[in-house]
């Protein structure tokens, strides 16, 4: 970046130091006796150690020397260097699921193979195939294939009972042969496939077999009057039924088996409470009453001094590995480690998820969404030694250095500098493990507060949600938009508009659901649609930063209230995502706001807003001695 | 349905109890086909091989093998232009082969005196001349035709995970254990900077000069060397018909245009071949394996390439599985030394499922010594060998150091007492943390450098952050970081004596002295190559002796009872 | 290209880097002693300072010949060429030494250019030698790009 | 695995040429290419899967996802990228699966390069007739325009020893099979004596 005025400045060359999470920045500038500001030049740089460390030293000099040297200027000329009170919040996460589906005595199989066998309605007793020939005419009979059989094997003992006068009404295979085996069959009848654990089909029971046609779903199995027909129910027995209903919704394929005992239940498994303190209050909240059930509890106890779990419950564990790992993050060697029980709690973000599941009783591998809560929580640390650093840093460089202002109104201030925005003035932060919100009012006012909850929160919902199991490709599927590849030559992207390349594409992303990242098309290894890894990443980005920006706006909001505030500016990493601030600015329009990604010094956009807001601060303070 | 599934016993007929036993053994899960000289599937016997001949019209070679110019093909004009001595070819080829042969193993000849013999023969008459060894006579002719007079080692150094931790640590360890040549390839190639950074970083911190290589496609493998991230390069391919040499996108003149640009850049470089290779992909044109191989080698001669890894390598189970394959192997070895080549062989890819038959297969190149007796012993666990296994794995270790204590020959290797090598792998895998963080790449745990220290393989170690290393190796590249990086963050770490070991090594590819024909680097960094170190093997009692302190080294095993105290060890 | 040919050597001055240290420099002109560790630390060495000079390679050249390895001394020379040609170039030429890679007279160009550019008649002298092989064994790119290729 | 338990006679299959194999304009159709001696000079792979299974599974896994196999021999050369993507260039669906005697297969696609290829088995002893039904099933999703989970191939890297070399003489004998200059024929596959599909 260019000095704003030709010549050589006059006054003082200070440096502004924002030592984050993740990156470190310097912005170095003369400040003029009267205050007076001309920027020679900022460097970004990743920040060596854990936030609030000695060790950010090393990431510091660098960012330090790396402005130096764009501005051609040296070490010595230096007049002080100005860090940050580095806002002192440790976030961490938490998943926990908070329903189970089980099947009790394999009375249903819900799985959707990719391709069952015929189509319709069959009802009869499950009979294996090995019995076929002792079976009698007449009842009608539901043929059970063990694993090992050769579909043209089966196709042709079918064919044989049904010459023989056996009523084969329908069939269930353990292989991938559903299709294989209606083709040759003299009379078609439904067939459900790749049940693996078949063997445990009860056998001379009375069943039910449904298969819908290509891109239906079934109609009798998924409607508890359905069933009670085929079965003959009475209510009180259909009410029983009524979850296996529910659970085959939205199938093409299924069957149910008519046990004595056998049960489907969707059963809530008990979370725990989550005990809140604050506003001197003490509330109480069952976690598996849902996200938003705790978030309203969380809001009635702003602000929050501590939150735990009780002992023994899920919600007691999450928020004990909470505290561990935070615990570790802030040990600092060669001093006392953190007793657990210090590290308070200051706020919570509970997010409603699912997480795809196996059933358990299933025969077929059946998967099951499952509901959870993910908790996003954040500590303060009193352990923030930025003091230390400041002296290691004026030591390595032969300069003053000192703490220059705390984080959230330095920001407000770089915000400032974004050509186009004034007070009253609020700053959006969107980090990595804290969303930060800073207000400056009018009248030079500054307020600011952390919520817990951001980008890391995303990739962990995204990666749990789509079942990746791999962090990689769920920060992939965060950043960059998605395509689908339809011939080595085009592929269409997530707006439906189509791209055409004259080089081919990469075998390995043939035909795959792939996100455009710098570097070219990389697949995303998921059975799910494009439009659907879509929604999952539209809303995991909602239900994180959209919901934190206005929590934290409403803190720092004169009387709560939203529309009191005008310019918006959003800073930070996230603020570089192609989507997030859109989102943002969509939520935040009907209160009458102005809302966008900040452009610091009118070239840095979201980055250096602290850096070069220490430098303001630091300015005025002179200015106002010379007075 | 795996491969080392025993094989079906014979459907009719009882055997016996004995049979079961036999049919039972390891050896019977070898597979072994019988020759089909038409085709090439032949050792090194084959009457469709061409007969020696040479004519040399105004100082130019005009027929060879029985074919005249207009008909060669291009392996023939590439070896009579460039390989062939021209003003000696008559002369040499009028030698008759066996007397020839004799000369091999004659202690009373010199190897300079066959060198100006081998300089002027024909593939065909080179093959009519080892077709006359019997495998003792192969091993004679070895031990005075190596070109370096101390015979070396070379270990593979690779990781399942590609973890920089593990391959640091094995690199260290190798080299305290005596390779002088250490070589990594990887599963995902992204990583390779970080994973040639912890090779190169290990293998100084083990001993200070030993040599590593990256084994990856040629721009990146290139790219690495210049920038002083790795030493030599070794995985360059040739084979011995213009058909399958064709097939690997590569002519004799590509490759000898490769040869000099690593020469350019000071960096060592040897080039790969291997019995086997050309009938595997069907492509032999009727020769036998080991006439095609001969091409190979005399090929590499005429680039001017110091030398050669053949062996069959990664084709071994081709020449393993007809009569008298272990035997051409043996004899492609001798050729490479038998005209002047550094050569690097073989013992490196899985062979056998006998301990019996891995062993054997490596008594030729052990015996006698060869400049580096295995092109890659696995000094990791095979499981993490990403080069798909070697004959002899560090499982091995302890039968390698005692054979060597048997019949006092010098494999290249040596047994360390525990706490050196525990000393060691800590020292390394500290080392590339404080490189890492020099050059701002995701930090190494603590807990990884403990996992480090005593662990076996890639599954005693902590999970990385792909994801991140991936980023870190990428930055590595956009970052232009070299070997003086390297230097930089040892040194400022306190690692003085790693970045010396390092900014030595890097100050030798100035001089070019490891350009020369197999050429190492000793303990105390004096570069050792067939100049200063000539084989001068003249018979008993002449020659690389194993004798004085490296004797005393190889002596020591892990469990070796003391005579002066039967109640303690020594070692 | 060094046109003044050193000293002849002969075998007794290998290894240089300990025998004859004082013929070594690094392409910026600095004696190999100068490449120390406190340099180094100090910045003074570049990643340029690390390479070898064609001269350096002339004299590897002399000590193969004088050991009787003439092959491996015209490697020596043709790399002594090679150390003014960029990387990316080097890779690019011998990409088009791949067989069906360049026509004849595009083989005959980057002869010339090493020739005019870079002064590397060994190294032309290769490539000649190359496209009239190729020519008369059909590894010439074929005119027409065919798609399966 | 799953491999035929009941079939008590095993299945053998003899290919019937019906002329020479036509450009395919049905988009559901996957075109199964064979080497010069499948099912003819050889009648199994390098570890004895029968060509009549072989063959059953590719077409299965095809026809389980509601596609069609179409099969042709290729037979002037035993070059599997080759044949594959002659095939590939028949294919309706622009798909094909090519099968070597020995069991080395590939899927390829018409718009790669022939060098290229979506999937390809290279380690023969590891193919039985699951993943033979695998990569028909895949094969056909391809042709469907979805996305399969690449069939998982397997390593052993002591396969090297034990068949490195019949995998070389097999590969010789297919050569030997090659008729020059006879573009590749449609053939049909006559399933018996076991329970015929």
């Amino acid at each position: 970046m260019d000095a704003r005025e030709g010549g050589p400045p006059e006054g003082l060359l200070v440096v502004g130091v924002d030592i984050g999470n993740s990156t470190t920045e310097a912005c170095l500038a003369v400040v003029a006796p009267d205050g007076s500001i001309t920027y020679l030049g900022t460097d970004l740089t990743r920040t060596t150690g854990v936030k609030g460390t000695p060790d950010n030293t090393e990431g510091a000099l660098k960012a330090i020397r790396g402005a130096l040297a764009r501005a051609g200027r040296s070490a010595g000329q230096v007049e002080t260097v100005l860090l940050n009170e580095a806002t002192p919040v440790i976030s961490g996460l938490a998943m926990e699921t908070i329903t189970e589906t089980i099947i009790t005595e394999s009375t249903m199989i819900g799985h959707n193979p990719t391709t069952p066998g015929g189509e319709g309605l069959g009802v009869g007793t499950t009979r294996s195939i090995g019995e076929l020939g002792e079976q009698q005419p007449g009842e009608p009979v539901v043929c059970v294939v063990p694993h090992g059989w050769d579909f043209d094997d089966v196709a042709a003992t079918l064919n044989a009972a049904v010459a023989a006068g056996v009523d084969v009404v329908a069939a269930i295979l353990a292989g991938d042969d559903a299709v294989l085996v209606t083709n040759r069959l003299a009379r078609p009848i439904p067939v459900v496939d790749e049940v693996s654990a078949v063997e445990k089909v009860p056998l001379g029971m009375l069943a039910a077999v449904e298969v819908a046609a290509p891109g239906r779903t079934i109609r009798t199995l998924s409607n508890s009057y359905g069933l009670a027909t085929v079965f003959g129910l009475d209510p009180v027995q259909t009410r029983q039924v009524s979850p296996v209903a529910r659970a085959l919704t939205g199938n093409r394929s299924a069957v149910v088996v008519r046990t004595p005992t056998g049960d489907v239940t969707d059963r809530r498994i008990p979370v725990g409470e989550l005990v809140l303190h604050g506003a001197g209050k003490t509330l109480r909240v069952d976690v598996d009453a849902g996200a938003e059930a705790i978030m309203e509890v969380v809001g009635r106890a702003q602000p929050l001094d501590d939150a735990r779990g009780e002992p023994g419950t899920h919600v007691g564990g999450m928020l004990a590995q909470v505290r561990d790992t935070m615990a570790d993050v802030m040990d600092i060697a060669g001093q006392p480690d953190v007793p657990v029980s210090e590290i308070a709690i200051r706020d919570v973000l509970a997010v409603d998820t699912f997480v795809p599941a196996e059933v358990r009783g299933g025969l077929a591998g059946e998967v099951a969404l499952e509901n959870a809560v993910a908790l996003a929580a954040m500590v303060r640390t009193s352990r923030s030694r930025m003091q230390l650093v400041a002296d290691l840093v004026s030591e390595g460089l032969g300069a003053a250095a000192e703490i220059g202002g705390v984080e959230g109104e330095m920001a407000v201030g770089g915000a400032l500098t974004t050509p186009g925005v004034d007070r009253p003035i609020a700053v959006l932060d969107l980090g990595g493990g804290s969303t930060d919100a800073a207000l400056l009012t009018r009248e030079g006012e500054c307020t600011a507060v952390h919520v817990a909850g951001a980008g890391e929160l995303v990739t962990k919902l995204i990666d749990s949600e789509l079942a990746l199991g791999d962090r990689e490709v769920a920060e992939g599927v965060k950043w960059y938009p998605l395509g689908k590849v339809e011939s080595f030559f085009h592929l269409r992207h997530e707006d439906g508009t189509v791209e055409f390349v004259d080089q081919p594409l990469p075998p390995h992303v043939f035909a795959r659901v792939v996100v455009l990242t710098p570097d070219g098309p990389s697949p995303v290894p998921t059975r799910h649609g494009l439009d659907h890894v879509r929604r999952v990443r539209r809303e995991a980005k909602r239900r994180v930063f959209v919901v934190n920006a206005l929590r934290a706006l409403r803190q720092v909001a004169p009387g709560g209230n939203l529309r009191a505030l005008e310019f918006v500016v959003l800073l930070g990493g996230s603020a570089l995502d192609f989507e997030i601030p859109d989102m943002i600015a969509d939520a935040l329009a009907p209160h009458g706001i102005v809302c966008g990604t900040g452009n610091v010094l009118g070239t840095e956009g979201p980055r250096n807003a602290v850096a070069s807001g220490l430098v303001r601060a630091h300015a005025a303070l002179l200015a106002a001695e010379v007075q | 349905m795996t491969t080392t599934a025993p094989r079906p016993t014979g459907a009719a007929g009882k055997q016996s109890l004995r049979t079961e036993i036999l049919e039972a053994r390891p050896v019977n899960l070898d597979g072994f086909v019988e020759e089909w000289p038409e085709k090439g599937l032949v050792a090194m016997e084959s009457e469709f091989d061409p007969a020696p001949s040479v004519r040399v019209e105004g100082g130019r070679i005009v027929e060879l093998d029985g074919r005249s110019r207009d008909a060669f093909d291009f392996m023939d004009t590439f070896i009579a232009n460039h390989a062939i001595d021209v003003a000696s070819a008559e002369a040499s080829m009028a030698i008759p082969s066996a007397q020839i042969a004799r000369m091999l193993i004659d202690p009373g000849v010199s190897r300079d005196e066959v060198l100006a013999v081998t300089r002027g023969l024909t593939p065909a008459k080179v093959l009519d001349v080892v077709k006359l060894m019997n495998v003792v006579e192969i091993m004679q002719g070895m031990q005075k035709m190596r070109a370096r007079r101390t015979p070396a080692n070379q270990g593979h150094s690779t990781s399942a995970r590609d973890n920089p931790i593990q391959v640091a640590a094995d690199a260290a360890e190798g080299a305290l254990r005596g390779f002088a040549e250490l070589e990594t390839t990887l599963g995902v190639l992204r990583y390779a900077p970080l994973v040639a950074i912890a090779l190169q970083v290990g293998a100084q911190v083990g001993r200070g000069g030993v040599l590593t290589q990256c084994a990856l496609e040629e721009a990146t493998e290139l790219e690495l060397g210049m920038r002083g991230i790795t030493a030599y390069a070794e995985t360059i391919s040739i084979y011995g018909t213009e058909s399958v040499f064709v097939d690997g996108d590569d002519t004799p003149w590509s490759k000898s245009f490769l040869a000099a640009a690593y020469a350019s850049r000071g960096i060592k470089m040897r080039f790969t071949s291997g019995t086997g290779s050309e009938v595997q992909m069907g492509n032999a044109e009727g020769k036998s394996m080991l006439y095609l191989e001969i091409r190979c080698i005399l090929m590499a001669k005429g680039a001017g390439v110091q030398g050669l890894q053949n062996g069959s390598i990664s084709c071994i189970g081709v020449p393993g599985a007809v009569p008298g394959g272990l035997r051409a192997v043996a004899a492609e070895n001798l050729v490479a030394s038998m005209v002047d080549l550094e050569c690097a062989s073989g013992n490196d890819q899985s062979f056998s499922h006998s301990a019996m038959r891995r062993t054997a297969r490596a008594m030729p190149q052990m015996l006698p010594g060869t400049d580096f007796v295995c092109s890659g012993y696995s000094s990791v666990p095979n499981a993490d060998n990403m080069f798909a296994g070697s004959n002899f794995d560090t499982e091995d270790f302890d039968d390698w150091n005692t054979i060597q204590r048997d019949f006092q020959v010098d494999g290249g290797l040596r047994h360390v007492r525990e706490n050196e090598i525990l000393a060691a792998r800590n020292k390394a895998a500290r080392a590339l943390q404080a490189v890492f963080a020099h050059l701002d790449l995701p930090p190494i745990t603590d807990d990884e450098i403990e996992a480090a220290t005593y662990a076996n393989s890639s599954n005693d170690y902590p999970l990385r952050d792909v994801l991140a290393d991936l980023k870190g190796a990428q930055s590595v590249m956009d970052r232009e970081i070299t070997g003086l990086d390297l230097v930089k963050g040892l040194e400022s770490a306190g690692f003085h004596d790693v970045a010396e070991n390092l900014l030595t090594v890097l100050r030798q590819r100035v001089s070019g002295d490891l350009l020369q024909t197999s050429a190492v680097l000793t303990a105390d960094f004096t570069p050792l190559s067939a100049i200063n170190d000539p084989n001068d093997y003249a018979g008993p009692g002449t020659g690389y002796r194993l004798q004085g302190e490296r004797w005393e080294q190889l002596k020591k095993l892990r469990h070796v009872t003391s005579s002066t105290n039967p109640e303690t060890e020594v070692g | 290209m060094s046109a003044s040919p050193p000293p002849e050597l002969t075998a007794a001055d290998y290894p240089l880097s300990i025998n004859r240290p004082e013929l070594l420099r690094t392409p910026s002109g600095k004696p190999i002693t100068a490449l120390t560790m406190d340099a180094v630390v100090s910045g003074e060495l570049s990643p340029e300072d690390l390479r070898i000079t064609p001269e350096t390679l002339q004299l590897q050249a002399q000590l193969a010949d004088a050991s009787g390895r003439p092959q491996l001394a015209a490697n020596f020379r043709r790399a002594a060429e090679m150390t003014a040609i960029p990387d990316a170039e080097v890779l690019a030429m011998y990409n088009a030494l791949r067989p069906r890679a360049s026509t004849g007279p595009a083989l005959e160009e980057m002869a010339d250019r090493l020739e005019r550019t870079y002064s590397a008649p060994v190294c032309a002298a290769l490539v000649r030698e190359a496209a009239e092989v190729y020519e008369r064994r059909g590894l010439l790119a074929r005119p027409v790009a065919d798609p399966d290729q | 695995m799953t491999t035929p338990t009941t079939t008590a006679p095993e299945r053998t299959v003899s290919l019937r040429e019906v002329g020479p194999a036509r450009r395919g304009t049905r988009p559901d159709e996957v075109v199964i290419a064979l080497s010069p001696a499948f099912a003819g000079h050889f009648t199994r792979t390098i570890v004895d899967v029968p060509h009549a299974e072989v063959l059953r599974q590719l077409m299965a896994g095809v026809e389980e996802q509601g596609v069609t196999a179409r099969l042709v021999r290729v037979l002037d050369t035993a070059d599997l990228a080759a044949i594959s993507h002659t095939a590939a260039r028949l294919s309706g669906s622009g798909i094909s699966v090519g099968v070597l005697s020995r069991g080395t297969t590939m899927i390829h696609q018409k718009d790669l390069p022939r060098l290229s290829n979506l999937e390809l088995f290279p380690q023969s002893p590891l193919l039985d007739a699951p993943v033979f039904r695998m990569i028909g099933s895949n094969a056909a999703q391809y042709a469907k325009g979805e996305s399969p989970q690449p069939v998982p191939t397997r390593n052993d890297q002591m396969a090297r020893p034990r068949w490195q070399a019949k995998a070389a003489l097999l590969h010789l004998k297919e050569f030997d099979c090659i008729e020059a200059g006879r573009g590749p024929v449609e053939v049909e596959a006559v399933f018996g004596p076991g329970t015929t599909g």
